[in-house]
């Protein structure tokens, strides 16, 4: 029995227009779906070449549905994106050339090296960085909300999950604290249909994720993770209803992991059709295609967003580079905060 | 360094001072510092209508208002994680576990966002909670214990655990200051039993400093908590014999002032650790460690440890009794080492 | 929005016959509501006289909600019943005054003084003792109904939660293992309104706590837990079906929680108005009217019952009282379990 | 009572032994159990279809079926709640965590529920948590812990480490067999690396009884895990300069073999301990307490404490290098101790 409301897909220009994007907005959403998966291309390259300590996470399939959320949110919003959102990391304006230094474990990367992949987050822009431990940031953006809620500010908190993670006690106290107070709180499902080998259907016994929203006492909406429009009017909806104290809603959008859960995993148990299915629903190209279709893209305009995400990216690997690896004599620097970091918080 | 006793906290000449328990204590130093910084506020189970079970919070929903003092739901991590995402964009959280050994079910947040999150991102969580803990009083397994051992090997905590009603309040202060997660012990059996003279005005007790509770040349024992008290009983008995035992109260587990109790020791030459936390494992063990580590040269006897055996906390009294540590077992310790 | 089905109340005693119960299993239970809040009531006042160390809670209001769903359970299934759940102890035959010798600490409390309160249970009886940490057993009865499906034995786990408790994470897990596993086992919620001062709005957002059912995939019902019939109803159809391979189910128990959280509070942030409409609905008044009208219980059989479980408390009282606390040279015993204890498992 | 190398396991003469890596010895003495009992299944993230993250399960669900390789939901509490209820039912689970750090969410299950039971009600809780841990790949902060020094204060558990592949399977199988929760800690680093002869029949190692992985006269040093062969490494270096080290690896740190480490130190009169979780309130401050209390009249120098620094485990290797000890440290942590 589904409960949850599942979001039409996004037809016309007017449509968007009337959603609050202009043709600009359209085209740098295009550049931000570019660059996040040029991001992970060249890093899984740098991967293979040695360059990247550790394992490595991408999340292809995911673009549209982690740009589109972010597109959504509003400057003074914040957020805590997980493994598969690093579209929400480009579209809050992290320098790509930070990201490849977090990678190979450089200095200048958010975390100077203390830790890896995409558990990273600049938090000047509004991004809490994620902790292996899924979903432990749901209740830490849920803790976000209740102080904007306090302080009666317009601020919206963003937090992600996937559908692995949804079997947490974590995703449920989270859900509790933010329905029961009406917290200006929006869930994001990151619904990728896999858990690691994981099919969704050990991991929940409903129809949606999002059906659940219910029995939390907000709406729940499911949304096609591959239509970047569609994504960003339901994450636009929701967050303007939070803002306005509507209190929380649940937004799943779904997807397929594109890739193994790591660059370790062939995922030989994900159905070949499957990707078949949804290689041909590319959120990349499915939005190249409505923009040529409805907000005339131009073979010049395509080529010349494509190339300038090429030159950043090129020009990042190579600044990556030259990035120093941390001095060991700062191992123990750290531990603890001192009193001046409060005297500037990074976010009031 | 040892603080002298008169040089306690940071209470000026000329303040106004009043007797008050170790629980009016810490009530009064949170409610002076939510009317000072409105960043602070105060979540847990039962906090706001009913003044939290111990009461601490009593009155507080009444002058803070709903959003200040929120009655959690029963969630435990929802409470901590909350309160490190609010302290993240600038609030000043306080939680309240309703009994210390409820932590247990937010242990995973504390110990891999809140302690981390500074280290890994450079991201402050400063977030303080109120952990009322220990037993004396047939509360079982499950409302007696104290759980500040497992979490003092957790780099980016810091742990506090005041003996006395000053302390209790200086330390809450310096809490909520502080720019880290702070857990803060609280312990029942003081919370009524124990009152002093406490400064009326504002004051910090520094983080990470000792108390020399008592002067001594013979012997030390190194303690906190409710076990100060014991110490004390114990002390008093040695002193019959003409044994001189010199108490320091840690005050702090996490940063533990270490040098205060080597100084201790290249007086007296002998140490006692005693905790009401059992044994094995116990935060006992890091002490005797360090000191027979840094301390060999001075030391005329082996540390010893007295803590709780290695079994859950017992109900039915007698049992709990032989369980936590009682000044006649303090007694034999201190004999014994004195005769070593 | 309700989701879950609102069970009705029970009228005649056919169709009471008709779900398995005949007239001595009537009164069995009607004896069973007696001694339970009998054994809470002399608790109460053995607690008051200083008998009693720590401190001490009752299920008053529960009575028919705990003996409901005992009375339908087999005698091959296992339970984990929490602080407000005498009735299950009762009706799944501890003898009272083993309880009695609980309260006191005493060596023949079933727990042998290391617990307290209700804070027990008895192995062979299939019930296993809860901690404090609600609603930590939850999990722990999933893992009963699991080992059951491995063995494909018909057997039922049945798993205690507070409305109070349906917040925390273990609640969460254990559904959605349960659920997606489609397990044999029943999930109980003791809705008495209250956990401790908090009221049921600031604990789910839900119109029920049963709503929350559809999410894991499996059904819930809403039962007015003072009848005991329409409870045991309730309950015996979720066992049956789950013993039958239909997977778990949700059944909540409403009530009203006609005492304070443990006896040091007075409950002064109840309502009084609450507290009379519920007393009007008395469970145990309730069952005695209904047993009266429709299934002739006489005056005699009244008198004989109430003097028969009068003289059991009494004789358990004065046999508790006579039971010694325990030896302080058994502290350290029984930390870790020898293996003998596993050649001769309690349940296989 | 230290067992000589010669002694190992229960192996008996005659017996088929294979070369086998440490993961093997793991895999091969699960499914071992497995055939010969039907009550042990597996739970865990990814364990059936996949074969869990390390494959150490691989090919178990063919054999044994769906409902004895259970591929669970992210929820650790859940499982080894589930563990726990099946256990008290008569089932033997062996649980994985996909990572010994997310042990973390299932704390509260542990230390409250699975360490007590038997205590307080005498309900035995046969159950085994498979924990891959262990840092040395820039894992980062959350794939490279080795978190036993948590639980190590928590009694009602046992805790083994085993350090070669014979050791890992005979423990496996102890800790299958012993009717209480063993959290059974695999290093990660030696997964692959390390491989030696593993008898193919079944044999108990015993939980409790540390190993004597080199006799030496001069120095002792006390560890488990990986850190066994960073002591062999360091040791050889001593050697060189005619220092003798004896390495005694725990194997189990709860409980621990204290009268083996002891035996050791009256011999040698110095001890380093050396473990590869943090120093504060890490179990080498159990060990060191109690030896430099109870052979206080043997020791020639302070106990010395080697171990990674009171921070998260970092991510880059420069920083992971300096936080977990390496050969050359432990070489100058034995030279100093020689030279005292
Ligand atoms: C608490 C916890 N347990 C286990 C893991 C190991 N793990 C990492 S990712 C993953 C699967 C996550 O699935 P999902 O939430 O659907 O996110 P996805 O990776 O599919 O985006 C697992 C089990 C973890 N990170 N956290
Ligand atoms: C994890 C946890 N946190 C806090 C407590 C303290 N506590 C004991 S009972 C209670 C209220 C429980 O409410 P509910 O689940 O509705 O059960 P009720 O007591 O109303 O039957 C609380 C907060 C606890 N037992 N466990
Ligand atoms: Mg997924
Ligand atoms: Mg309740």
């Amino acid at each position: 029995m589904a409960i949850a409301r599942e979001a039409e897909p996004v037809g016309s220009l007017k449509e968007v227009e009337d959603a609050g994007l202009d043709r600009e907005d359209l085209l740098q959403i295009y550049r931000n779906l570019l660059m996040t998966r040029g991001i992970e291309e060249r890093g899984h390259i740098l991967y293979k070449q040695g360059k990247i300590p550790g394992s490595f996470y991408t999340g292809r399939g995911n673009e549209a549905a982690a740009v589109g959320v972010a597109t959504a949110m509003g400057s003074e919003d914040v957020g805590t994106p997980l493994h598969r959102d690093m579209g929400v990391h480009i579209t809050r304006g992290v320098e790509p050339w930070r990201i490849f230094a977090q990678y190979m474990g450089r200095v200048d990367g958010p975390t100077k090296g203390r830790d890896g992949n995409v558990h990273m987050a600049d938090d000047r822009l509004g991004l809490i960085a994620m902790v292996s431990h899924l979903p432990a940031m749901l209740p830490v953006a849920v803790g976000c909300a209740l102080a904007f809620r306090i302080r009666e500010e317009q601020r919206v908190a963003v937090g992600w999950f996937g559908e692995g993670a949804s079997a947490r006690g974590d995703t449920h106290e989270a859900m509790t604290l933010a329905g029961t107070r009406h917290l200006p709180m929006v869930f994001i499902c990151d619904n990728n249909q896999w858990a690691y080998s994981t099919p969704s259907h050990l991991e929940y016994a409903s129809e949606h994720i999002a059906d659940r929203a219910a029995s939390y006492g907000f709406e729940g909406v499911v949304v096609d993770g591959t239509d970047v429009l569609a994504v960003y009017r339901e994450a636009k909806r929701a967050i303007e209803k939070a803002r306005a104290g509507g209190g929380p809603t649940l937004v799943e959008c779904m997807t397929l992991r594109m890739e193994g859960h790591a660059v370790h995993d062939d995922a030989f148990y994900v159905p070949k059709e499957l990707f078949e299915e949804w290689a041909a629903r590319d959120p990349l190209e499915r939005f190249r295609t409505w923009l040529r279709e409805h907000a005339e893209l131009s073979d010049d305009e395509e080529h010349e967003i494509a190339g300038d995400v090429k030159k950043v990216l090129n020009e990042a690997i190579r600044r990556a580079e030259e990035s120093p690896l941390p001095d060991v004599d700062t191992l123990l620097e750290g531990v603890y905060a001192t009193p001046e970091e409060l005297e500037t918080p990074h976010h009031k | 360094m040892l603080l002298a006793p008169e040089e306690l906290g940071n209470a000026t000449l000329g303040t106004i001072v009043a007797e008050k328990t170790y629980l009016q204590a810490i009530s009064d130093g949170l409610r002076q510092e939510m009317r000072r910084d409105k960043r602070v506020f105060v979540i847990g189970e039962d906090v706001g209508v009913y003044g939290g079970a111990f009461k601490v919070t009593l009155g507080f929903q009444e002058e803070f208002g709903a959003w200040r003092v929120l009655d959690a739901p029963l969630a435990e991590t929802a409470i901590l994680g909350a309160c490190t995402g609010a302290a993240i964009v600038g609030m000043r959280p306080v939680a309240e576990m309703q009994f210390a050994d409820f932590i247990s079910c937010a242990w995973d947040h504390l110990v891999t966002v809140a302690a981390k999150q500074h280290y890994r991102v450079g991201t402050a969580v400063p977030i303080v909670v109120r952990l009322p803990s220990g037993g004396g009083f047939s509360g079982g397994p499950f409302h007696s214990q104290n759980p500040e051992s497992s979490f003092a090997h957790i780099p980016g905590l810091k742990i506090v655990c005041p003996a006395t009603p000053e302390d209790a309040k200086g330390l809450l202060v310096s809490a909520i200051e502080d720019p880290n997660p702070v857990l803060f012990f609280e312990h029942k059996h003081l919370y009524r039993r124990i009152k002093a003279e406490v400064p009326d005005e504002r004051y910090l007790t520094p983080i990470g400093k000792a108390r020399l509770h008592q002067e001594g040349e013979d012997l030390t024992i190194v303690t906190w908590g409710a076990m100060v008290y014991t110490a004390t009983e114990a002390a008093a008995e040695l002193a019959k014999k003409d044994v001189s035992v010199e108490i320091v109260d840690l005050r702090t587990i996490m940063p533990w002032d270490k040098q205060a109790v080597l100084e201790s020791v290249r007086k007296t030459s002998k140490l006692l650790v005693l905790h009401e936390d059992t044994r094995t494992g116990g935060f006992g063990a890091e002490i005797a460690a360090s000191v027979a580590e840094e301390a060999f040269e001075h030391l005329d006897a082996p540390v010893r440890r007295l803590a709780a055996p290695d079994t859950p906390v017992p109900f039915s009294p007698p049992l709990e009794k032989a369980f936590i540590p009682q000044v006649a077992d303090v007694v034999r310790a201190l004999t014994e080492l004195a005769d070593y």
